[in-house]
């Protein structure tokens, strides 16, 4: 997060637009929505400071849904159009918000290097094991005997894309899990990650009640990080092994610099031409 | 003995070959140095083998009195430091009766492709001169001579060679000043070339490639956030941008690929910074579903396509004018949009620092078409010009009342103004669904319609003046054309109609939108024209004529690269009867 | 009472809306297969609100004793289970004096922007009767009452119940079938509807959509690998495919995006298998990159491209032809290529099956281009035809004695015979990069224009026979067309031909290379033009003129999406005074 | 690797094609095709049975410098060529190679989803820590502080790229770590990686000579991988933080079935119509 300036006065409805979403009702994106103007009125930042950036998806809906700037994108490039406006307005804070398809699938080079270059961005990924938007066929997420899609009819047969392991790996610096249906802990790992100095990634088990509605259970099975929150990336990824990837809190955290430029104009252009001139 | 250049007696042209370490690309940079500081001006092309490094290489200049923009058909002289692989060149380095070779004579015999009766072999013992200095290299002697013949004076070669070789030392450039000297002091009997005169007073120049004019033209017009994925031969934009952008409070981000540059300029264009990518081909192909995105949620930005030859991989070293059509018509679904390219190695910094102004005030895309040929090659040129006006993006501000902010709001020029994050009250979400003037996605017929007119409208209706083409000279006969084909096609017609085939010449810079009216007022009482490209598919012919553009009987002249188009083929396809079938 | 129908008397139109829930889908899909059981022809295209599931919706139907490829300009029969949200539909689904709105007075009353004197209104109590039913549902209360007003024989509807819900048990088969009955036996006073005769022996027919004609077209084609990654609304070309693929011996990859995919393909064609991938406009565009690997090293494979609303994300779940540009011209470089598109739902098939012959004979990429309106619509029809000839990728073989294979070779009508690995003798490397006959890279100028030329002549020298297009009808007015426009095209020449207006319509199937010569030969005669499209940029129309094949005065109709271009519009078009500035 | 028929005349040199490499004097990638050429030969494939597959990038030009099949694609998907390659004609023996550019960056989703799924391809990347073809600018696996190129005069700024982590995290079922200085050790390391069952990547330390000099230094720093070679990736990952990052042979070594489809033809075309007819 940037230190821009805060107003006080907002609620958690101040942070959320008129528009109407076209989520299927029950859709878990809705509780990401809420847990977010919450941690966006609980920080009490401006409105008109703060980006939400995303992709393509039923959750890459969401920038629309707030009442702050927004960039509805591509497919997958949500993280490149929000490293480009960070790099550009270190000022502003940046969320950038997508589901499982967009950001692990076609998206999943600029997860890699925006987790390694960690820009002072907050990544929120609202995870269905499943491309809702296109009516349900397998993520990267997806398990891999899930073999309701006609499209992978014996399952997509390729173990599961481990989010946090890979953004470890890759070197994100703040890891948490969260879960839909757990929105009061998803606003207060949102507000961390947007304070957190650095790229934050944010998973969130969101369900599809209409093409995975087995999610329901999800309610049953996730269940407190039990492992050990450390700055140590081997230790994490041991923790990680450990659990059996239903356990949602924060999982690793440490402090590294951002990458961001920034710099002070010290001439004018006409002054380069010197260079040329014979 | 007949001088070569007597037909041009204002230009000379000189080519250097060697192998790998003969040191050609040194002589030719110091040449063109020095032919700026004689007071002329000049251009200098490089082509070199496969090898990634190393390899032989050629270096080819032409040199005149008032500035030189391409290369001429041939050349007067050659300088071989030996004959390694110089057949690769032979197409590149077109001699004439008369032109002049200059060789070692311990390195052999000339090669059976170039020797021929009308061409006078010069021998210059190379090494066994620089073996007279100590630290003495045969290039720099080839040097001496080479400026001898051109005409070049003694006193600018060594100060060029104290500013070249400045960082190696005093004892490198005294080594390398002997050497100069004593090339130049040779002396011949009488020679086929007649020697420059420079002005009395020589104008201000500049020294600079296509691909520094681009930069100085987009820093001019604004642009302070550049991410980009390196490929050649786009590559020199980003090195020059990158440590002076910092200077003017910018920056550069170097993006895992092409799909994260443009989307990462989207953003920060979006958060209010002026900002480009630069790249060639592949990376263009690559970036076109994000620049869709920019067109469709207005997001301006400009893409500077530095073209190599196509398609695929292709020949990332050599030149070819043939992104023509991607940069055209490349988006799925309807996107309005611009394109410009620039005419000659100067005019990359008017064209880009114009296709920021515009994109900027037009909320859209430019792409920019240069070329290798442009990008890399090094020209003494007049110091590039600036648009006339200095365009800027139309901001929203801040309502003094509580009213809903149109981020897409149908107005009369079609622009809307743009909110940038920061602003308050102005809260929106761009987006690149098809939406409703508030911006919000609507699949609804008339939103479409009304978007898609808004976003052709915005650009059609502006008024882009007198810059949108470059005409010289007149006459019933046309050359039309784009780009690096410029110099050759306005050297045509300038001989042409010396010769008494009065032609005139049309080099358009802004490609799209297409100035129909302007461009039918300005071929009036044409009755031959032809286009002229370097490429195979005749992309600017067909363009031209899916517009209608083009006088009846119109013929093409697409040449694909890398050889560069020569004003020699383009008179004799000009005076070529036109085929009427 | 006027009949709305007389002037079509082979054809009905009805359209059926309804909330989420209400089950128009449903209901559509059923009379559709009831159309069929009764042995007549129907096409069937949906509509539906923004909600990603559960909206509103609404099912179109045109029926016919003959074959139906587009729907009508007006409808004849309005089905409304509720009003909310109706007006979302207004546009598409217009009225005529004399049409029928059948309403549950329940629901309330007709909205104004329905309500006219000239419309019909007649009272149905859907829910109160499907009330009486035990498990009955109004919506099939509803089919029964479409169903006798369209001339449906009841026992057609009864077996579609029982096979539709089979697999929901006897009970609800049952019940749906006693609503059936119930709406059926509705009797209403003289209605403005002239049921539809269906033939005696009725015709073999198929019912499909057009992106599983494509399917069909791609298995009989001989594609045997598909890499492929999800997108509106090419997804069910997938979905059929990846358990169809299996039953043939080939199997589907779902890859990460698109750039995969493409390359995939690439990979599994170089293999020897040929290929396909299925896609949308987003997805072309992240494509591009890697067809120009395929044209440049000449691996043959097919694109299907299923158009929706553009430009970027644009309107994924509607139609619209505004891919021809990218299609044609969307690569950098020159990269000739093949493009076709399909002129109705049955010609899905055919025009893949020969997109896939025609890639692997030339070597090269086939883009066939379909659209949402196409691809997503059901339509009862005539088995699809096969291609007359089944061409074949030409193989190379193990050589007897050694001698170097020449992967680009030179040839007479400049085809290569191509090795497959596994080949004794015949290894090589594939390359993108510009490459000598061997495949070995090359930036001489000789080996770059040897290879452009081969690359373009196997293309525009290969016979291509009598599929190039559809001509129907004769006179001096004539329609060019393409995809799925092509059907409103045909009608409206049928019906101006008929009311004296002597006109023909040309449907391009092949659009790259254009056939100059037979277009010139077809369009022999014609005096009065138009280009009937469904994009803004009039992309078919301009890509004419660029190729100098359109009668001089040929005007253009480019209406963008999503409404579909009707048969009445383009009457109009035709018919309207040529305006001649 | 595919059990085909092997050769058992052939020599390393006979894997050699007669085409003269554009690479510089002393350049790292012409030991990889030594080692390659050494390891085909071992294994005695027949040549028409192996395809070497690749993208852009001087280390990319390897495939036809090899006299097996070759496919020279684009700038970073050799991965994604070599996947549809091997699902469609699983008879043939599969290697993908190419640059620390061409697979990390532009490459990287697809290094990160052909780890995932498995598939019984052999990935050999050259890493020299730099984009040699387009003249030395920083990749992925560049230190943060390299600032010789003008592209990025204070150096990249981002921790680098760790392939073997993020190989691990993936997925991977091989990883090994080669040195072109030690061809011998090479070519042992690229048989083992064909001969397994699955992805195998092999990262290889192959110095730029012209714009990395500096590499020469490399052969003093590479040492025996020293930690523990295990099929437990959480352990795996402790060994690979503990060493320095410049241990070269076997990483990691586990047996997962490899992603294949390979379908028995069970009709004709003709008979799914049926499933139209009305
Ligand atoms: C380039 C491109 N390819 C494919 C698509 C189609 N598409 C739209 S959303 C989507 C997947 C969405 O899944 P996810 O990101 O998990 O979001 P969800 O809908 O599940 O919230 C796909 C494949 C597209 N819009 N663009
Ligand atoms: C789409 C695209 N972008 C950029 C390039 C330019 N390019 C060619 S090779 C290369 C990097 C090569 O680096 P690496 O893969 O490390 O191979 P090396 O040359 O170091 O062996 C780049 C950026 C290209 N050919 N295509
Ligand atoms: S389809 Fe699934 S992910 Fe999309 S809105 Fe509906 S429930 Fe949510
Ligand atoms: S530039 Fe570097 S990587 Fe490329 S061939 Fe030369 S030494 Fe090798
Ligand atoms: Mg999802
Ligand atoms: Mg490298």
């Amino acid at each position: 997060m940037t230190e821009t300036q805060t107003q006080p006065a907002l609620k958690a409805k101040d942070y959320k637009s008129d528009i109407k979403p076209v989520w299927c009702p029950g859709s878990g994106h809705f509780a990401v929505l809420s847990a977010l103007s919450k941690a966006l009125a609980h920080l009490a930042l401006k409105r008109e400071d703060v980006a939400m950036v995303s992709g393509i998806g039923c959750s890459s809906r969401l920038p629309a849904y707030t009442e702050v700037y927004g960039f509805h994108g591509v497919h997958g490039r949500a993280l490149a159009v929000a490293g480009g406006l960070k790099a550009a307005r270190p000022d502003l804070t940046v969320i950038a918000a997508g589901g499982d398809g967009d950001g692990f699938s076609i998206g999943g080079n600029h997860f890699l290097h925006a987790c390694r270059r960690n820009m002072d961005i907050t990544y929120i990924v609202m995870d269905n094991e499943v491309y809702g938007m296109t009516k349900g066929q397998a993520s990267p997420t997806t398990s891999p005997d899930w073999s309701a899609s006609k499209l992978t009819p014996h399952g997509p047969g390729v173990p599961s894309f481990n989010p946090a392991a890979i953004a470890l790996a890759s070197g994100a610096t703040f890891i948490a899990r969260g879960f839909s249906g757990d929105p009061n802990k998803l606003t207060q790992m949102i507000v961390e990650g947007i304070q957190h100095k650095g790229f934050s990634f944010i998973h969130v088990f969101s369900p599809c009640t209409t093409f995975r509605p087995e999610q329901k259970g999800w309610k049953k099975q996730v269940h407190e990080y039990a492992e050990e929150v450390t700055a140590n990336p081997v230790k994490t990824a041991q923790g990680l092994q450990a659990d059996d990837g239903m356990g949602t809190g924060l999982i690793y955290r440490t402090e590294l610099p951002p990458w961001q430029p920034a710099y002070d104009a010290i001439c004018e252009p006409s002054a380069l031409e010197k260079e040329f001139q014979v | 003995m007949n001088k070569t250049n007597v037909n041009h007696p204002d230009t000379l042209s000189a080519a250097i070959t060697g192998s790998g370490g003969s040191g050609v690309v040194t002589a030719g940079q110091m040449l063109l140095k020095a032919v700026a500081a004689a007071g002329l001006f000049g251009l200098m092309t490089r082509s070199s083998g496969p090898q990634i490094r190393g390899g032989e290489s050629a270096a080819m200049l032409r040199l005149g009195v008032k500035p030189v923009n391409n290369l001429d058909d041939k050349f007067d002289i050659l300088l071989a430091f030996d004959w390694l692989n110089v057949t690769r060149f032979v197409d590149e380095i077109p001699l004439q009766p008369g032109s002049l070779i200059i060789r070692d004579p311990d390195a052999g015999e000339v090669p059976p492709e170039l020797a021929s009766d009308d061409i006078q072999v010069l021998d210059a013992p190379l090494k066994s001169l620089a073996k007279t200095i100590d630290g003495g290299r045969p290039n720099m002697i080839g040097l001496g001579i080479l400026a001898k013949l051109l005409g070049l004076p003694e006193a600018a070669l060594r100060q060029v060679a104290a500013e070249h070789l400045e960082k190696k030392g005093e004892k490198a450039v005294e080594a390398t000043q002997a050497c100069i000297s004593l090339g130049h002091t040779q002396e011949w009997s009488e020679l086929p070339i007649s020697p420059l005169e420079p002005p009395h007073t020589p104008p201000v120049r500049w020294n600079i490639s296509g691909n520094e004019a681009s930069c100085m033209g987009a820093v001019r017009g604004g642009v302070r956030f550049v991410a980009a994925y390196p490929i050649t031969p786009a590559s020199e934009i980003l090195e020059w941008l990158a440590p002076n952008l910092e200077k003017l409070g910018g920056s550069l981000l170097q993006a895992e690929d092409e799909l994260a540059s443009v989307n990462m300029i989207i953003g920060s264009s979006f958060g209010g910074v002026p900002s480009l990518t630069a790249t060639s081909g592949p990376g263009l192909s690559l970036m076109m579903e994000g620049l869709g995105l920019a067109v469709t949620s207005e997001t301006p930005l400009v893409v500077s396509n530095v073209m190599r030859g196509g398609p695929s991989t292709g020949i990332p070293t050599k030149s070819e004018q043939s992104d023509l059509n991607i940069a055209l018509y490349g988006f799925h679904g309807d996107a309005p949009h611009l394109v410009l390219a620039a005419t000659n190695i100067g005019d990359c910094a008017f064209t880009t620092q114009w296709a920021v102004y515009l994109s900027e005030v037009l909320q859209t895309v430019a792409i920019v078409l240069s070329d290798q040929s442009q990008g890399q090659a090094r020209s003494i040129i007049e110091p590039p010009a600036e648009p006339k006006e200095a365009y800027q993006r139309l901001l929203a501000k801040s309502p003094e009342e509580e009213n809903h902010y149109q981020r897409y709001a149908l107005t009369e020029d079609c622009l809307s103004p743009m909110s940038i994050p920061g602003t308050e009250g102005c809260i929106y979400t761009a987006d690149g669904l098809e939406h409703n003037e508030r911006g919000t996605p609507s699949s609804m017929t008339e939103d479409h319609l009304l978007q898609l007119d808004k976003r052709r409208n915005k650009i059609d209706g502006f008024d882009y003046g007198e810059a949108w083409a470059d005409l010289q000279g007149e006459g019933e006969n046309c050359i039309i054309t784009w780009g690096s084909s410029s110099g050759a096609a306005f050297e045509a017609a300038q001989r042409l109609s010396q010769a008494g085939v009065p032609t005139r010449a049309l080099a358009l810079r802004l490609l799209a939108p297409l100035q129909k009216q302007k461009q039918q007022n300005t071929l009036q009482g044409v009755s031959n024209a032809i286009v002229v490209e370097q490429n195979h598919g005749a992309q600017l012919y067909h363009y031209l004529n899916a517009n209608q553009l083009l006088p009846p009987g119109t013929r093409s002249m697409a040449q694909p690269g890398p050889l560069p188009i020569r004003p020699g083929d383009v008179m004799a396809m000009m005076t070529q009867e036109a085929d009427n079938d």
